[in-house]
């Protein structure tokens, strides 16, 4: 699975910078607005820490290609290049949010976006990106499926028949497990016999495309591009990225105090810290470009604050339809 | 029209052959689909036919086969996915209420789940407690999938077409039992029957029967042994437990004020307790006694052959119960 | 006797711990029970205290957890396994129905399965359409497994060690709603309540109000605000699911010959369903008007708070409700 | 995981062949009552063909271990020494039978010897095991649970999720598949992408017992034997033994005509005449004996026909009866 090592261009990379600077602004916004009870309800995980993973591996993707995650999927959409405008509307409930309001924080998606969206019940996204696969080889397309999991995940019945699937079937799908450490305040350790996730490759006779640095993006861009890559050929991947949660679980779950230490060692390897000095090692005079983009990106969720606040609630009319497809297209 | 007489086996397997040919979309995936040509032989013949691709077999795997479909049918295929039996789509449970029911609605109607799944249903052969469960109520209870129960041949034939070509998830549920059992059945590959309409499969003046699936035989059974006394029942076929129908029932309640319901399912929260209460609910006026239910004796299943009968409803209970409420 | 003001919460760990106390093979598995101190903090402080032999974090694995609860109840333990939430519960369907409800029937006694399945349930925090379920009519559909669900604190205790200390397989339902709600709790660790015993919460004699759960809370403040206009309901707690006991019920509508029934689940093939089924079936004499069921409304739940409360019983539609059986 | 393997008896020898041939009879009876509707209902599934593999696996344990398995349960419930009359009235569904008539040919248990039944719903009694080991960890006490499964029943969630549990929890469970290359008629290369089951063990951490030859009862024995001391002392292992199915899934179901010579290769390793060679290679003059034993072995199923036959048939009160506990014994 090895191909030649892309020189990533200043253009991508700045770009990946920018998104991880959206996704992080995003976040920490949306923290606020929850504690100002202007967005509500009991669920609602945010990405931060998660960055470079996210942006890093769906940069690897064309847009005929498809991405599919859990409900840790604010990251995941904005790097997908969903406007921040409809997303942050749906955190708050509104009618013109991606999901109508319907589907809130946990469950955004983007049918125009291949963004298949985000899922509620652990594991339970796994089969779906399967058959959205199968689709794929169906037609004889040559779309894959990038599905993102948790480490936590990887140990529910519906991660084992899932990508037990995808190698019977030979799907183009790459299993990207976001190994943060923990799911919910269980370590890897404790979930599982084997925290190497990856190694479950061999379990099915798939390709192992191994454990990556999750906070570099230009390292998690470069392997999934492989992985992507030999999916489109061949068949399943299975890999996994070691990355970090900084918040709690979900904005309503206690922080972690034990974690303190932890979490310290793992700012110092921050996604887009590591992404700043890469940019500034590499080429000259780029600060003002980044300042730029954080101003730009400021700006930009103000807007979709903005966009979201002013936007009207669904009525009841939104409460009942959609339960079923009334019209006959098929 | 040209009919022909077909066990619902072969109605069912008809259905889909003809699917198949008239939509390249529809393919059917599931355990002993292919090679082994189906383990009720419903998809006989169809790996042969239709190739590897339109025909898979899948590992026992019962969460990945309803949750891939609902990808599959997602990405704009229509999957017609076979969990062998319905007591293993309890392994399905969560891929087919939270997921194929819930998509369409969570994300406000970016997606549709145009899927069918067939499951082999009902008891009456030794296949003990676990496998001999007729549980589709449990599922409807659930908004946002429609649940399929037919009684005959025909009806097998036009509502599988009518499930296949449905833009929403179906639950569709063939009752073991009358795999065997002939009945004429359409010719037309467009005899499509209407989702969620029930069908009079007998008329009478005296006491309405409300049933589905295999109470439809136990049922006309009883009409015919209550019909020597003078004794005329108005059999009402569900047909659909989601949408549930009952336009036919209270219609017919009204004229004759009595009413039974037969299932084959457990006595509660099921088909009798809901139809019971939408009858005295809708026709409190029109009640002349209790509404009456024959269901399942409320016991798991067990494997010896004479008490097995016992637990299971048949014509005589049928027939004890309309004589209770007249 | 002595008694203490608890959160529905704190009575139901209470009861938890002083059985862990009491009987050394009782035990808690699921996942957060232990460092993260119970996702809903029933179990805070048990790993520090019991240790890990008896306080088991487990992985993300619905199935097994039900099924190794199964397996060490089997072998002589006393299990009280927590899923998270009744929605993952959907995932350990086939263990708890097929498994741990069957097992002592199909093995014809020489198996036990003294286990509790704790999970937390209902609806009305945003939840959304896969984390909003109140399913328990579903489980109680079959037999073999008792399902709880307690709405007050006091009755969270006595029926928790109830169910621990019985010796079949028991769902306990606690309402997510109803956890920091406060009531008088007994200190008495004998305070057991009886299995499959409903209860009269409030009494009256112009019409019964049955309901469960948090439908308990939603009917005695219906009361309340019609007491005002000198309408007296009677509300009847079931507290069980299974065993169903309707003598309370029927009793009090041969009284009051009018009857409501709240829940918080979805209307169709549900407990409203069932209880209404019944009493017109076993006091049809009775009945002055129809049975009127009061549920939520037949949809996934949305995200959107105003929205999501649109489809959520309440003490209004109680009210409007009873009017419409006067 | 090495143990000296140690010089198997002649008595044992001799024992594991009669009850190989036991087996064997007890199930061709069965057939045979089936064909003559003695033996009712859709499902029976004969052991035919693994009789080494139940016969040595269960040889490696002591009677205070546990064994558990799926639905074709004959063999191993007359292996670990249950008397064939309440079996054989099991398969009539007789009151006299090991579950009363009510768990049928797929549900034969018997508490008293710790054989913790057979269940028909594929990888259902997986956590099963695992809890069953669970009370052996707990109470401190040294016994194992020895789990047979389908190589079919692998790729089903519960698997994954239970043999992690045992991986996590350093539960003492051999889990050994029954490797017959065929889930009814799907080939072990179509179910799965990793046809050799054993290797899945690396995706928990745990102990790989490996692949043996489960023909040999011999070799069985002292592979499983090591799998139970290693599980007895430290935790979870994965093994599989090779083996082969000679009828069709079950009675009702149709043979595979595909499958001939296939079938006829196996049957010249037939696991019965494996022994009988190694007996009669080993030990002179053995044929009489072995002739004896053939012998008693007919009377022996005779005599549970017999008695089966004769026995009542269960009534309405055993129908109502044991839906719950009814007693207060806890
Ligand atoms: C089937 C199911 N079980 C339990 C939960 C509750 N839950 C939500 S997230 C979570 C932890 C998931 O951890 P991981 O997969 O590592 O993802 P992360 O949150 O770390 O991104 C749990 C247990 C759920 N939503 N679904
Ligand atoms: C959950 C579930 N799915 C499907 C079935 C139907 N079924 C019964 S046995 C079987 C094949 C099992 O194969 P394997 O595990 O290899 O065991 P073998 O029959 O070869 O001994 C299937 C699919 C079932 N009983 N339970
Ligand atoms: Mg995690
Ligand atoms: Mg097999």
């Amino acid at each position: 699975m090895a191909t030649e090592k892309v020189r990533v261009k200043k253009e991508a990379l700045l770009d990946w910078y920018r998104q991880m600077v959206l996704i992080r602004e995003f976040e920490n916004r949306c923290d606020e607005l929850y504690k100002e009870k202007k967005i509500t309800g009991v669920y609602l995980h945010l990405y931060s820490g998660h960055e470079a993973t996210g942006v890093g591996a769906v940069a690897a993707l064309r847009d005929s290609d498809h991405v599919i995650t859990a409900y840790r999927d604010h990251g995941i959409a904005l790097a997908r290049g969903i406007d921040p405008k409809p997303l942050m509307a749906e955190m708050m409930g509104k009618r013109t949010g991606v999901s109508g309001g319907k589907g809130g924080s946990m469950h955004l998606a983007s049918r125009e976006h291949n963004f298949w969206g985000g899922y509620a019940i652990v594991g339970g996204h796994l089969p779906l990106a399967a058959g959205i696969a199968l689709e794929s080889r169906y037609n004889d397309k040559e779309d894959v499926v990038l599905c993102f999991l948790g480490e936590g995940a990887s140990n529910n019945g519906y991660f084992h028949e899932s990508v037990n699937l995808s190698a019977v079937w030979d799907l183009p799908v790459v299993w990207l497990v976001e190994n943060n450490l923990y799911g919910m305040g269980t370590p890897v350790e404790v979930s599982t016999g084997q925290p190497e996730v990856h190694k479950r490759a061999i379990a099915y006779g798939i390709e192992d495309g191994g454990r990556i640095d999750g906070q570099n993006v230009v390292e998690v861009y470069e392997a999934v591009s492989d992985a992507i890559e030999y999916a489109r050929k061949n068949g399943p991947v299975l890999m996994e990225a070691l990355t970090f949660r900084y918040k709690g679980h979900g904005v309503s779950d206690r922080a972690y105090s034990e974690r303190a230490e932890e979490l310290e060692a793992w700012h110092g390897r921050d996604p887009i810290l590591v992404a700043r000095e890469l940019l500034i090692s590499r080429f000259k005079d780029v600060e003002s470009e980044l300042e730029k983009i954080d101003e730009a990106v400021k700006r930009e969720v103000d807007e979709a604050v903005e966009y979201a606040e002013n936007s009207p609630m669904p009525t009841y009319e939104d409460l009942i339809s959609n339960v079923y497809v009334e019209d006959d297209n098929g | 029209m040209a009919e022909r007489n077909l066990p619902m086996r072969e109605a069912l397997r008809s259905a889909l052959h003809e699917e198949m040919v008239r939509d390249e979309r529809v393919f059917v995936m599931g355990e002993e689909v292919g090679a082994w040509q189906g383990t009720h032989r419903v998809t006989r013949g169809f790996l042969e036919e239709f190739g590897a691709r339109r025909v898979r077999d899948t590992p026992i795997s019962e969460m990945a086969i309803a949750g891939a479909a609902v990808g599959a049918a997602m990405a704009g295929l229509r999957p017609v996915a076979e969990i062998m039996t319905i007591n293993f789509a309890f392994l399905a449970f969560d891929a087919l209420i939270n997921h194929a029911a819930k998509i369409h609605y969570m994300f406000n109607g970016q997606f549709r789940v145009p899927m069918v799944v067939r499951c082999a249903t009902g008891w009456g052969n030794q296949a003990t407690a676990t496998h001999s469960h007729t549980p589709e109520p449990i599922f409807a209870h659930f908004p946002g999938m429609y649940v399929a129960m037919p009684s005959t041949p025909a009806d097998a034939k036009g509502m599988l077409k009518a499930a296949i070509r449905d833009e929403n998830p179906v639950l569709f549920s063939e009752v073991i039992a009358l795999y065997p059992k002939p009945g004429p059945v359409p010719d037309d590959p467009e005899f499509v029957l209407p989702i969620g309409k029930s069908d009079i499969k007998r008329e009478g003046d005296d006491v309405t029967i409300v049933t589905i699936g295999r109470g439809v035989e136990w049922s006309l059974q009883a009409a015919e042994m209550l019909a020597k006394e003078d004794i005329e029942c108005e059999v009402i076929d569900l047909r659909w437990l989601r949408p549930l129908d009952m336009e036919d029932a209270i219609q017919s309640f009204k004229k004759t004020n009595r009413c039974v319901v037969v299932e084959e399912s457990l006595p509660h929260f099921s088909l009798g307790s809901e139809v019971a209460a939408q009858l005295q609910e809708k026709a409190f006026e029109y009640m002349d006694a209790p509404i009456k239910r024959v269901s399942a004796m409320d016991v798991p299943l067990p494997y010896s052959r004479e008490i097995e009968l016992m637990a299971l409803p048949n014509a005589q209970k049928v027939v004890d119960a309309v004589k209770e409420v007249l």
